[in-house]
């Protein structure tokens, strides 16, 4: 559904992407791997329309998005669970759901208020809390329900277990495993490599702004020496 | 490229202290006049771009001081000695009450309540007989120390220039010293500034203190130029004014509050002059809005800001 | 004082608290909930008094009609201004909006000597609200002061809604704080606040219509209001529109008694009053620890 | 043939006194005018400085007047304030000031100078007159109410000072902060209070509100509501219906119906299509003040004692009437108690002739 | 062995929420004290009562066996207590390096002495380099700190408590946004630092928690469900239930 080509971005003078090519089908899940500073962010930030590539391609279902702006991306059914959460603080837990609601680009609305607390039922006990007064942890889920209110087609989500208890980790998977079983299309960027080849179909590796492997992630789980050694471990 | 920083001001005080006995009356009361605010903005660029703490009621300091140096000199007028610091000591009195109450809040909130204290401030001596009332006090002998009178012009320059390289100087001493770096930090990020260690509140109230005593500074210069003093100094225009000037030179560079200073005046008048603009004088208050919102779409950074874009490395 | 004369202070208090909460209005608006630093309320409400005395010589006594033209006109005005003015002042930083507004106050008020000069004018009330009611033996109090309250009322209770009670409102807010999040939402946020500084500009010229019969139209008289909106808005709690009414017939009180019992030092009655609030409650009274 | 006479004129040209600025300068060019452009043999150059009505600028826009420009003589201004800046700066620097408005009474008091003039009035002139009226209509008890403000406790100290010298009794100062327009609670006061009398000192936009809650609150039907002309000059079209049958006192008045009037009413609306206020004739008559020491020194104006001395002996032929001027330099004239009547201040007769101001203070 | 903090019944309520209840805990130098818990279980209102930034609602704390209960936070940082947040508090605007020195300048303050010039500090800039070394951050000690990828700013965190000079070391999810290679290399450092000092460390990532927790207290709403070593807690069926689950 989404394929950049050739991207190269900038921030001021550094040159952060060097010609990245991704391919993020339908119905598929794509793992992004990377060592720290390597480029993931910055590459889902390009392609969400945050930065504006100095030069390459986005293309969505075909039609060319480059130089889209962030919302109507977002309207074109992308979800973005962003490194570090990006909660409202002067919002409750309902309201930072509330705002966020809307059928997804196709009009169907899977992902209703009702759903989504019954996925995170932690976040139903804070409904009226300031999104500044939740935990860390809560912070997390509220920023990956309020991303599925939006009922999107690919859901992004940038380290979105970071800070997460091991159980509410392992639910997190689950309920990526439940969305992709949807047919939405998920671009992961998570440190638990293992995990994130175990819950995809397809993997990238970045380093230093280049794409140095892709692959099917089953396969890299079954042969994980170049994986590995690309991400230091 | 740190030199430049500090070769240029001292360049254009040396110039301006050659050049004074060479300037017609006006145009020395004019420089006079620039210095002052310049000594005024700059106290305040000790608060905002230093530390980060926005006052809207900065004009307070400055009108204390300056009606202390009034109401001290008597009728027989008095000496600089006794009456420069008694300026500066009143006017950091109130900003010691003003700051230890005020510093309780932050932002917003913090800008609306030294701006409260202001306006008490100008009310006490708006609406009381206190300071003259509304209508203002005159200073009928300027200060004098020894050989030094202020009665003439070319005294109260070099006073009044001399003030301005002392602000001046200490304020770049104490922005590269240990207590100029613990200001920065407060601004960017209390917070740790806190977990690190820092009795933060304690290094807001010195700066502020401080501000407050540079502005009476400032205050006992422009009784001491005028001869005569008016509730209207410590309005929120006037603090309003100083704050226009900072963030118009672009704040965090001492140049900044200078050049804004100098800018805004300069401006002001030339845009306000029929010699210059002809009958477009009349309509000072549409050219100046107009240039101002021009400087503010084309230079987010503020004045400095342009200085930068043309030579970026001229600055360090 | 007597029974009657007090409670017929605590109904000029209530009033003239409700009349500060219509001017202060736009003010939470913009500046409470948008966090957009804007000097030029006054100068809004001005264009808003300069609007009544212009068209009320067109609509005669459809004073209501007026109003709403009156509103319409002044939110175009706003949505081209944000459009040209704020639009890229967001990312910067907010001192930046004070210069920009600063310099928009001087435009204006220019505009105003050049476009309409500099005489007092006044508007005169709609014949059906321009009667009386007896208060006491000698005073008796205008109708129109009602129906300014209730105006009040009306936009009180609108706005609340709005910003706390819809989803608008919840992006609105949601803006002020994280800009970009919102519109990785899909969230049209530039379209968004032109929407609602145009409604801000809209309430504050609303305000100053129906402020322009009881007073009259004159050079300056946005300067006047500007400081007392900040002071509603911030002691009432920066985001807060119950806040902001709650300030609002705080400071009524506060300014009408202050009269009545200090007259020497009643000036200074509403900074005392901003002081203490705020260094008893740093946030203000209905604002949120940040 | 001497050099163009300098005449700097320094008055409000934006904030809320900027139309009594510009009928002041109207008033004054048309003198000038009517003497062919000339004074004392000397063509006229003019200098204008906007002084905002802020006196914490005042000292800095009167010496670009003086300094800057050089100017011979000033003509300004309307706020009290600025001009106690001016008198100083003019005190100090010796340069010809003539006050076309502002009535502080301290500029022909104790700063009074041989180089300071002033062609309107003091804050206690019309204030005393309207007190001795009160006291004449029988009126025993009165309240004041003003903002608190030194023009404002000028002018009610002046109207007890009249009016208790008639015998009443003034019982209470009410003031509001200066410039809040909000005057319920002042007005409920008086209404409990219910004195003989109400004297009010405001001005520009907080006199049209005034007087429009004064009669809103019905308080006008029981008791009259008195003040200095200021509260009724120029907004009489904003305040509609609520001011008439007015009483105040001033040195001008509309259907004065003098050949001198007329004649300078009809020049000043032929010129500026505009009708003439007491501001245009107190501008009128600086230009004549400043005409007559001209001519006595034939433009050679540092001869500072034979110019002052020359107004000082002179009788003004104002349109307000003929007036001399005091030793202090202020003008000693008639003033006139007027009655609103439509869209005019109209004279019912002469409260106090000749009233010379006490000069309080001056020594000279 | 004397706790080096000790912490006893330490409450903190939120209006109606107890966040924090009657926690009691000791931290030794030499180990390793690792606070887990389900997410919302206080652990962060624990660190932030602790280095004082929140008050406690009840409860004592004791540095040394002094009562610092009371004290201010930077009065706790300046006698030895440091810590990190869990969500990345930094100064963006300056370089990594001055970000650490001033961080360590917060030990020789002297303010009034402003003929000195900061950058020249040779105490604080020894600190910070330090700090940035241990951290792994040498190399980038001249970015600005604000440019920094989300796990190098994780690491510049944990340098800046570092460069305080701190006895006690409360560090919030120190690992959280860093990769397998920089979190190999904390917990080495922290191994290292253990033995000069107490060390309370917050963190969702068992395998760390595992290998190298001496000691570990798990909380859940507020309070300890269990504490105890590291082999004890894992076999804990409580623990097992609430926060570990079946991975660990
Ligand atoms: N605003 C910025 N200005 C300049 N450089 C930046 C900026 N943001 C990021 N960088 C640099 O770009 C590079 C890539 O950063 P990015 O955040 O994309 O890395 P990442 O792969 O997401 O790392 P992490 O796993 O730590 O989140 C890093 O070297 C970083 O320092
Ligand atoms: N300022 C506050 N006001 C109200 N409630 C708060 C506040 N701060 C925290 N809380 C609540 O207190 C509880 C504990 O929060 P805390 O941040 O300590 O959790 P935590 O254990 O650190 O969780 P995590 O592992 O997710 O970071 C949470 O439920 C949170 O919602
Ligand atoms: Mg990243
Ligand atoms: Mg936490």
């Amino acid at each position: 559904m989404l394929s950049v080509e050739g991207l190269n971005t900038y921030y001021g003078d550094s040159h952060i992407l060097r010609g990245v090519d991704v391919q993020l089908p339908a119905a598929t899940s794509v793992g992004l791997l990377g060592r720290n500073g390597m480029g993931k962010t910055t590459l889902i930030r390009s392609l969400m329309g945050y930065v504006r590539p100095a030069s390459g391609r986005v293309q969505a279902e075909g039609r060319d998005v480059t130089g889209w702006t962030p919302e109507k991306m977002a309207r074109l059914g992308i979800g973005y669970v962003p490194e570090g959460r990006g909660i409202f603080p002067n919002l409750s837990v309902r309201e930072n759901l509330v705002m966020s609601a809307r059928p997804g680009p196709d009009g169907q609305r899977a992902w209703t208020f009702e759903r989504v607390m019954s996925t995170f039922p932690r976040l139903a006990e804070r409904l009226s809390h300031g999104g500044q007064q939740l935990s860390g942890g809560e912070q997390q889920m509220l920023s990956i329900g309020r991303a599925l209110m939006t009922n999107p087609r690919l859901l992004i989500l940038d380290e979105a277990t970071e800070g997460l208890a091991p159980l509410v980790v392992a639910e997190i998977w689950r309920v990526i495993g439940e969305i992709r079983a949807t047919g939405i299309s998920t671009l992961i960027v998570d440190r638990d490599w293992r995990k994130v080849l175990g819950h995809t179909d397809q993997a990238v590796v970045m380093e230093k702004g280049l794409i140095v492997l892709k692959g099917q992630s089953s396969a890299l789980l079954a042969e994980p020496a170049q994986v590995s050694e690309l991400l230091g471990v | 490229m740190k030199r430049l920083s500090t070769f240029l001001p001292l360049a254009c005080a040396i110039l301006l202290a050659v050049a004074g006995p060479e300037l017609s009356p006006y145009a020395s009361d004019f420089v006079v006049k620039v210095m002052i605010l310049s000594i005024f903005a700059l106290s305040l660029e000790l608060l905002v771009g230093m530390t980060g703490l926005v006052s809207l009621g900065h004009a307070a300091f400055y009108g204390i001081g300056a009606y202390t140096t009034v109401l001290a000199s008597g009728n027989e007028g008095g000496s600089i000695a006794t009456l420069l610091p008694l300026a500066m000591l009143c006017a950091g009195g109130y900003a010691l009450v003003v700051g230890a109450l005020s510093l309780r809040t932050r932002g917003v909130y913090f800008i609306m309540v030294t701006l409260a204290f202001a306006q008490m401030a100008f009310f006490v001596f708006h609406d009381t007989d206190f300071g003259g009332g509304s209508d203002g006090i005159y200073l009928y002998i300027r200060p004098v120390l020894g050989a030094l009178d202020m009665e003439n012009r070319l005294t109260t320059f070099y006073v009044v220039l001399a003030s301005l390289v002392f602000t001046y100087a200490l304020l770049a001493l104490i922005g590269r010293s240990r207590f100029g770096a613990a200001l920065a930090g407060i601004r960017v990020n209390e917070q740790r500034m806190k977990a690190a260690g820092f009795p933060v509140y304690g290094y807001k109230l010195a700066a502020f203190v401080i501000a407050g005593a540079l502005a009476g500074l400032a205050g006992f210069l422009l009784a001491s130029r005028d001869g005569v003093v008016n509730p209207e100094l410590l309005s929120w225009h006037n603090s309003g004014d100083v704050l226009l000037m900072i963030i118009l030179g672009g704040l965090g560079h001492l140049r900044g509050a200078v050049i804004g200073a100098v800018v805004f005046t300069v401006l002001k008048e030339v845009l306000s002059t029929q010699a210059f603009v002809g009958p477009l004088a009349d309509h000072w208050q549409l050219t100046l809005g107009i240039a101002i919102i021009a400087f503010v779409a084309l230079l987010p950074k503020g004045l400095i800001g342009l200085a930068q874009r043309i030579s970026p490395r001229a600055t360090a | 004082m007597d029974l009657a004369t007090f409670l017929v202070q605590c109904l000029n208090a209530v009033q003239y608290g409700l009349l500060l909460f219509l001017v202060a209005s736009g003010l939470t608006l913009i500046f409470g909930i948008m966090g957009v630093i804007n000097l030029a309320h006054g100068s809004f409400y001005m264009i808003g008094a300069y609007l009544a005395f212009s068209l009320a010589p067109l609509f005669g006594d459809r004073f209501i009609v007026m109003l709403l033209a009156g509103l319409v006109l002044t939110a175009l005005l706003g949505y081209v201004l944000e459009w040209a003015f704020f639009s890229y002042l967001y990312q910067r930083d907010h001192l930046q909006q004070v210069l920009m507004t600063y310099g928009l106050i001087l435009v204006f008020e220019e505009l105003r000597s050049i476009l309409v000069g500099n005489d007092v004018h006044g508007v005169p009330l709609p014949p059906w609200l321009s009667g009386s009611f007896a208060l006491g033996d000698l005073m008796s109090y205008p109708w129109y002061r009602i129906f300014a309250s209730v105006a009040c009322i009306v936009v009180a209770i609108g706005l609340y809604y709005v910003v706390n009670r819809t989803r608008l409102g919840m992006m609105i807010r949601a803006g002020a704080s994280n800009r970009d999040m919102v519109r990785g939402l899909g969230i049209d946020i530039r379209r968004l606040y032109r929407i609602v500084f145009a409604a801000g500009v809209a309430l504050a010229a609303l305000a100053g219509m129906i402020a322009a019969p009881m007073s009259s139209v004159y050079p300056n008289m946005g300067a006047s209001v500007l400081i007392i909106c900040f002071v509603v808005v911030v002691i009432g709690g920066i985001g807060s529109i119950t806040g902001a009414l709650l300030a609002a017939l705080l400071v009524g009180f506060v300014d009408t008694f202050g009269k009545v019992f200090f007259a020497e030092l009643s000036g200074v009655g509403i900074y005392v009053l901003m002081a203490i609030i705020l260094i008893w409650r740093p946030e203000g009274i209905m604002g949120k620890k940040a | 043939q001497q050099p163009a006479l300098k005449v700097g004129l320094m008055l409000p040209y934006s904030g809320t006194y900027s139309a009594l600025g510009v009928a002041i300068e109207n008033g004054f060019k048309l003198r000038v005018q009517e003497l062919g452009g000339k004074l004392g043999g000397r063509d006229i150059e003019y200098v204008k400085v906007d002084d905002e009505s802020d006196p914490a600028k005042a000292t800095d826009n009167v010496n670009k007047l003086i300094k800057r420009d050089n100017v011979d003589v000033i003509i300004g201004t309307v706020h009290s304030g600025v001009a106690m800046a001016m008198a100083k700066a003019a005190k100090e620097s010796g340069t010809v000031l003539i006050i076309p408005n502002a009535g502080a009474d301290a500029v022909t008091g104790p700063m009074c100078a041989q180089n300071i003039f002033r062609s309107s009035f003091s804050n206690w002139q019309p204030a005393y007159a309207m007190g001795m009226v009160a006291a004449k209509e029988g009126k025993k008890t009165a309240m004041t109410i003003t903002w608190k403000y030194a023009a404002g406790d000028e002018s009610v100290a002046g109207f007890k000072e009249g009016f208790e010298k008639g015998g009443g009794k003034v019982v209470k100062n009410l003031t509001v902060p200066f410039p809040n327009v909000e005057f319920q609670a002042l007005l409920t006061e008086i209404a409990a209070a219910k004195p003989d009398a109400v004297y009010s000192f405001f001005a520009g936009g907080g006199a049209v509100k005034f007087v429009k809650d004064y009669a809103a609150a019905g308080l006008n039907k029981n008791i009259p509501l008195y003040g200095p002309g200021f509260l009724t000059d120029g907004t009489l079209q904003a305040q509609g219906d609520s001011a008439q049958g007015m009483l105040t006192t001033l040195h001008y008045a509309d259907g004065l119906n003098t050949p001198r009037d007329n004649a300078f009413r009809t020049a000043y609306a032929t010129q500026y299509k505009l009708q003439p206020d007491v501001y245009a004739v107190q501008g009128y008559d600086a230009a004549q003040m400043l005409a007559t020491g001209m001519t006595a020194v034939k433009g050679d104006i540092g001869k500072k004692a034979e110019f002052a001395g020359a107004i000082e002996k002179a009788k003004i032929d104002s349109p307000r009437g003929a007036f001399t001027v005091s030793k202090a330099h202020n003008p000693v004239q008639d003033f006139y108690l007027r009655k609103v009547d439509g869209m005019e201040n109209k004279v019912v007769g002469v409260a106090v002739k000749g009233l010379a101001d006490p000069a309080r203070g001056c020594r000279m | 062995m004397n706790a080096l903090l000790s912490v006893s019944t330490l409450t903190r309520r939120f209006g109606g929420l107890v966040a924090v209840s009657d926690v009691t805990l000791d931290l030794h130098r030499g180990e390793v004290h690792a606070v887990i818990g389900t997410n919302g279980a206080g652990k962060s209102t624990l660190i932030n009562m602790l280095s004082g930034e929140i008050a406690a609602s009840a409860g004592q704390i004791k540095l040394d066996g002094r009562d610092i209960t009371r004290r201010s936070q930077a009065m706790r940082a300046r006698s030895g207590v440091g810590r990190s947040y869990q969500r990345t508090t930094i100064f963006p605007e300056f370089t990594v390096h001055e970000n650490c020195r001033l961080a360590a300048q917060a030990a020789t303050p002297r303010p009034w002495a402003i003929w000195q010039n900061a950058g020249a500090c040779s105490a604080s800039n020894a600190a910070a380099g330090e700090a940035l070394a241990a951290a792994g951050l040498a190399d980038v000690a001249h970015r600005v700190a604000g440019t920094l990828s989300h796990g190098a700013k994780r690491q510049l965190e944990v340098a800046m408590c570092l460069a305080t000079k701190p006895r006690v070391l409360l560090l919030d999810e120190p690992l959280a946004g860093m990769g397998a290679e920089e979190t190999d290399r904390m917990l080495a450092l922290l191994e290292k630092l253990k033995a000069e000092h107490a060390i309370l460390l917050v963190e969702h990532d068992m395998d760390a928690v595992f290998r190298i927790a001496d000691r570990i207290t798990v909380m859940v709403n507020g309070a300890v469900i269990a504490s105890g070593d590291p082999a004890s807690i894992r076999e804990n069926a409580q623990v097992r239930t609430a926060y570990l689950g079946e991975d660990h």
